[in-house]
């Protein structure tokens, strides 16, 4: 590879240098920057967690650890994984790097907020790390009461508090794409001229703005029964414990679509550029996802069918859940539609979207299972709610999530990755991935049920398969972080548009000056004007008036 | 001077659209609290399903006076609150700090009602988890409403505290003359907030004192 | 049951499958057939097609209606247990299950049940919740603490089936776990007579009716205090907020342990309540005594 | 649109007047029986007129633009979507006792 050196010219890396710089930043390039580290930082802490419990679980008795450190495996691998990688990961990541960019803005509407997000996250992130190291939490993330509030003696209340100050900094977050996407966009950029990854951000915001407030209070009353020990969730008091499950799924299901919408965006694309061709029905694909975020709202009931919720709330529940699959399937069916008569080239970024669609369908029909409610009775709280999940949040967010960073590498660094390695370690990743979960539907059909230390001996084989496609998965992730660091050196230098793709972040240099564009850009025309060159799309107004 | 050339920040293009820009942000930001706020009402509407008699008598060991008087109080913080905003888009420098001041005067005077009401739940030991004790074939479901009581009303109050700590800083700002009729985007801002404190204690208000009042 | 649910899977089983492969199929065959043949290829733009993503919403909605009706149906039947079915009381607490049959006998994280024939199981939990999870038979259902939750099952095969608690509940929630003990009916009476002398729930309901004076208020004629109990269980309870309610396990367990929550109409609010000075399964006999209470019942014994 | 409307004192004044008559009626109606639910209920409107009053005169929503109606009304929308779900739970807990099906 040769190391020729990038021309002086500045742009947001260069233009200064030292911890103050990137600490203080206010540029949302930065911002995504120091988010990328800090969750990937997270996302390797989840997947030790991950890695000890696969082993656990290798054997049908416990004897890699005692039964209340496994607990305390499963619920911090959850909460690690949950609040503080996927959650953030595309949003945070790829949304504060691209959402201006893609919208010919030269920063979020509120650039200090944004900074503010991200030492709130890094806040609540320490306040989990403390109560990690100080002996863990073992109420599983779901935190059912009277469990978490009266009868768990870990250090709920440290946990709590760190989940509470990490979800404020998703709704700054959200509040700062949604102000932006309608105040900010470049002239002639009307709705329906947005890529599709704005319409997933600003979908993914929804939720962020009006389901994270309700888990910050639902886990606030945890904390306050905890220590003050007053009636709400406790049924000494005649409290009711489903009251907590209503108020903490009502957030937690549209979380599980903040974790796959991004993914959607980025996935919509990676499948348009690498098929040199527009969307089809991107006005399907675009309402779908603002879809997804709406109904996502109506259908928390479904993860309680079994819990003590009156069969006439659990129909009604599981009726709505119906509906929130059709935009789901709407978008694959159109994704696969993009594909037909398109000219597709294989590149890393489109093997992971490829295994993006297939495994997210899988997840998606799974969910269909959870939602028919005879048989979610026999699967809920088994291995196969664990699978379901796992392809949707693995197979689905993660695979997008690993797309998009490789597909914008380029503009982010300046540089390219390593094409054959990449796509190596996409495919290793696929079969590991497979080979972990899919043997978990069968154990979940068994009747295995989840957060279990200690199995029945005839289901250990299908946990063995398990453990070791885990083996295969963790190198899967690791290459990824070593030759994408290994570019930052020695990668070839990327020109402004290496993928020829269309789209305004492609339109400026890489990596991007920073105020993004030198001239206001001027769109004529969609994003995905595949047949036309980017000339004819974007004409630059007058000078950007700083 | 005319509002274009307004020193207004890099990322906006001027600055109708930076005041536009944080106008909706906050109203998005009120949104969520609503939201915040809301756990806690849907479960207060469940419990008092659940346990209207316990609900009933519970409401009726508050004060009423008291309670109407707060709200009066707190309609009138939100009055001078609208008048400040007023004076600011005007640009009059005095009305501005004298009306912040009339608000964060009622804002204490709520608060300093607030407390002697939680000090008087305290003499009638009427703290759950505190050595709470009510008639016994309610006390349970009591302890529910005063749970929801005070997780309520002391939100509530913290974000009047906050309301209080901002408006301070509002009027250091008027002091030193930063706002006029062209920039005054904090009062407005400031204003939203205050006001929807106060409408949150509009909801709380019948929803606390006044349960089951007619059974006496 | 088992088998209905096991139908309803095969179908669910068959729709993912041929969407998944569908979508597999038609992916790998796109990517090969219009697979990247030179750098500058313009494929020709295609907007999209209104029937066709109205067919493609269509069909999904229509498939997904099938499996919400087919499933609520079963759902409806798994929780509404038929009138004749045997009541088995269950008690969970942190980490071990407490049965209790009707005729007197108990046993540890096991149940002893007659084949054939529909069990209706009572449950509740005295610390946290937990799950009645067996997975041979299809079905679970929480067991929330302060609560009586109700499912019912019927084996078809004799045999032992595991039991698992399915929500997670502490340390050793992975311990929780038994035996479902499936027999034919004569041997289920041999082992239940098995037992030495031990009174049936109802009549221990009774002694327990008496040692706390409720027959004091409640007399047979409602003459007294309290309103009388023959006959109350499933009839419909006006209440004197003016609600009817109807007084099932848990209408009962609540007017012991929380008497001012529903009061009947006509009646004054005197009634002290019992928290703490009866047990569970105390509870439990009380309720199995009110439920012997039947008109024809009272008359027999006079 | 930046909201150039500044409204006279006399106008907030009158809003402030409406706002403690409402105030000290709902306090007074509260002790009259108005039957079963309706006290609830009435509590309940005159809290929703008053929070109106302050929305549209008090904090300017009138006369912003629609989008700030379209962020306060989701706000309100989605509380009662939570209220509704958890209540449609607990209202129907016992209700449905009709004969098993077969």
């Amino acid at each position: 590879m040769n190391t020729q050196t990038m021309e002086r010219r500045q742009h947001y890396l260069n233009v200064s240098y030292g911890i103050k710089s990137w600490l203080f930043t206010t540029d949302h390039k930065r911002i995504a920057w120091l988010y990328l580290i800090s969750i990937t930082f997270f996302f390797f802490i989840g997947g030790l967690f991950a890695t000890l419990i696969r082993l656990e679980l290798l054997t049908p008795q416990g004897d890699l650890v005692q039964a209340e450190t496994y607990n305390k495996l499963f619920t911090m691998h959850g909460v690690t994984m949950i609040f503080f990688f996927l959650i953030p990961s595309i949003p945070a990541v790829l949304g504060n790097f691209l959402v201006p960019m893609m919208i010919g803005a030269r920063d979020l509407a509120f650039p200090r907020l944004n900074l503010a997000s991200w030492y709130i996250f890094i806040l609540g992130g320490l306040f989990t790390l403390t109560a990690a190291a100080a002996g863990g939490v073992d109420t599983g993330w779901t935190f059912y009461t009277p469990y978490s509030s009266i009868y768990s003696n870990t250090n709920v209340a440290l946990t709590v508090m760190g989940i509470f100050t990490t979800g404020f900094s998703s709704i700054l977050t959200g509040l700062n794409f949604v102000v932006t996407i309608h105040r900010m966009r470049a002239p002639g950029l009307t709705w329906f001229r947005l890529p599709l990854f704005i319409w997933a951000m600003y979908a993914t915001s929804i939720i962020f703005i009006l389901g994270t407030p309700v888990i910050a209070i639902a886990l606030t009353l945890v904390a306050v029964e905890r220590l003050f020990h007053l009636g709400i969730f406790d049924p000494a008091f005649g409290g009711d414990p489903v009251l907590f499950q209503h108020l903490f799924w009502f957030y937690s299901h549209p979380a599980v679509y903040i974790m796959i919408l991004p993914a959607m965006g980025v996935e919509s694309e990676l499948i348009t550029c690498f098929s040199r061709k527009r969307p089809f029905g991107y006005g399907f694909i675009a309402f779908s996802s603002v879809a997804i975020a709406v109904i996502g709202f109506l259908v928390w009931g479904h993860h309680m069918f079994v819990a003590g919720q009156s069969v006439h709330a659990g129909m009604v529940f599981s009726l709505l859940s119906m509906l929130v699959a059709i935009p789901s399937a709407i978008k694959v069916f159109n994704w696969t539609a993009t594909l037909y008569k398109g000219s597709i080239a294989l590149d890393a970024p489109m093997l992971y979207a490829l295994g993006f669609i297939g495994l997210f369908t899988i997840g998606g029909l799974t969910g269909l299972f959870l939602a028919t409610l005879a048989v979610d009775v026999h699967v809920h709280d088994t291995y196969f709610v664990i699978a379901h999940f796992h392809y949707i949040m693995v197979g689905g967010a993660v695979m997008g999530y690993l797309g998009g960073i490789h597909f914008w590498w380029p503009k982010m660094t300046g540089r390219t990755y390593p094409e054959p390695w990449a796509r190596v370690a996409a495919l290793i990743i696929f079969v590991g991935f497979n080979l972990t979960f899919f043997p978990q539907f069968v154990l979940g059909f068994l009747g295995m049920p989840r957060r279990y230390h200690v199995y029945p001996p005839e289901f250990q084989v299908l946990n063995v398969m398990s453990s070791a496609g885990a083996s295969i998965l963790a190198v899967g992730y690791i290459l990824p972080l070593l030759y994408l660091i290994w570019s930052l050196r020695y990668g070839a230098i990327a020109g402004a548009n290496p993928w020829r793709a269309r789209g305004l972040e492609w339109e400026t240099p890489s990596p991007p000056p920073t105020d993004n564009f030198e001239v206001t850009p001027i769109v004529t025309e969609g994003a995905y004007a595949y047949e036309k060159e980017p000339e004819e799309v974007y004409t630059f107004g007058e000078p950007a008036r700083v | 001077m005319s509002n274009s050339d307004m020193v207004h920040a890099h990322q906006f293009d001027d600055f109708a659209q930076q005041h536009e820009a944080s106008w909706n942000g906050m109203w998005v930001f009120l949104g969520t609290e609503v939201m915040f706020f809301g756990g806690m009402f849907a479960g207060y509407t469940m419990y008092r399903y659940l346990y209207p008699q316990a609900f009933a008598s519970a409401s009726n060991h508050l004060d009423i006076v008291l309670g109407t008087i707060n709200t009066a109080v707190l309609i009138c913080s939100s009055f001078t609150m609208a008048l400040a905003v007023r004076s600011a888009q005007l640009g009059a420098r005095k009305p501005i700090m004298i009306f912040l001041l009339l608000t964060i005067l009622l804002g204490t005077v709520f608060l300093g009602i607030k407390f002697t009401e939680y000090y008087q739940k305290w003499v009638e030991h009427l703290i759950p988890g505190y050595d709470f004790s009510y008639e016994p074939s309610l006390a349970r479901p009591a302890a529910i409403f005063f749970s929801f009581y005070f997780a309520l009303t002391g939100v509530h109050a913290l974000h009047m505290i906050i309301g209080i700590g901002l408006l301070t800083w509002l009027i250091v700002k008027a002091w030193r003359g930063r706002f006029s009729r062209e920039y005054n985007t904090p009062v407005e801002l400031v204003g939203l907030y205050w006001h929807f404190v106060d409408i949150i204690w509009i909801f709380l208000f019948p929803l606390l004192y006044l349960v089951g009042r007619h059974l006496g | 049951m088992a088998v209905r649910l096991d139908a309803l899977l095969y179908f669910l089983l068959a729709v993912a499958g041929f969407f998944a492969t569908l979508i597999c199929v038609l992916i790998v065959a796109f990517v090969i057939k219009y697979r990247r043949r030179s750098e500058d290829e313009r494929p020709q733009p295609i907007l999209g097609d209104l029937r066709l993503e109205i067919f493609w919403t269509v069909v999904p909605l229509g498939l997904t209606m099938i499996m919400f009706v087919w499933g609520a149906r079963l759902f409806y039947i798994t929780y509404h247990p038929p009138r004749d079915s045997l009541e088995i009381n269950v008690v969970a607490k942190q980490w071990m299950w407490k049965v209790q049959h009707p005729e007197g006998r108990s046993e540890i994280d096991e149940l002893h049940i007659p084949m054939a024939r529909p069990i209706k199981l009572i449950l509740t939990s005295q610390d946290v919740i937990h799950d009645f999870f067996v997975p041979a038979f299809r079905v679970k259902m929480d067991v929330l603490p302060g609560r009586y939750t109700t499912f019912w099952f019927e084996a078809t095969k004799p045999g032992v089936y595991h039991l698992f608690c399915a929500q997670y509940c502490g340390t050793q929630h992975s311990g929780m776990v038994g035996r479902i003990v499936v027999m034919e009916p004569a041997r289920y009476q041999t082992w239940l007579s098995g037992e030495t002398a031990v009174i049936s729930m109802a009549s221990a309901g009774e002694k327990l009716f008496q040692r706390l004076a409720c027959n004091t208020c409640h007399l047979e004629s409602g003459a007294g205090r309290g309103p009388s109990l023959v006959g109350l269980f499933g009839k419909k309870v006006q209440l004197q907020s003016g609600q009817t309610v109807t007084a099932d396990e848990n209408y009962i367990r609540e007017s012991i342990l929380e008497p001012q929550a529903k009061i009947t109409a006509g009646y004054p609010p005197i009634m002290p309540t019992f928290k703490g000075l009866v047990s569970e399964d105390g509870i439990m006999q009380i309720v199995a005594y009110i439920k012997s209470l039947t008109h024809e019942g009272t008359q027999a014994k006079k | 649109m930046k909201s150039e409307h500044i409204l006279s004192v006399k106008f907030y004044a009158s809003i402030f007047g409406i706002l403690l008559v409402l105030t000290l009626s709902t306090a007074g109606i509260a002790f009259i029986d108005l039957g079963g639910a309706w006290n609830a209920v009435a509590a309940i409107a005159i809290a929703v007129g008053k929070a109106l009053l302050v929305v549209l005169y008090f904090m300017h929503a009138r006369y912003s633009s629609r989008l700030t109606w379209v962020f306060a009304a989701a706000g309100v929308l989605w509380l009662m979507i939570l209220i509704g779900g958890t209540i449609n739970d607990v209202l129907t807990r016992e209700s449905i006792t009709l004969p098993p099906l077969s």
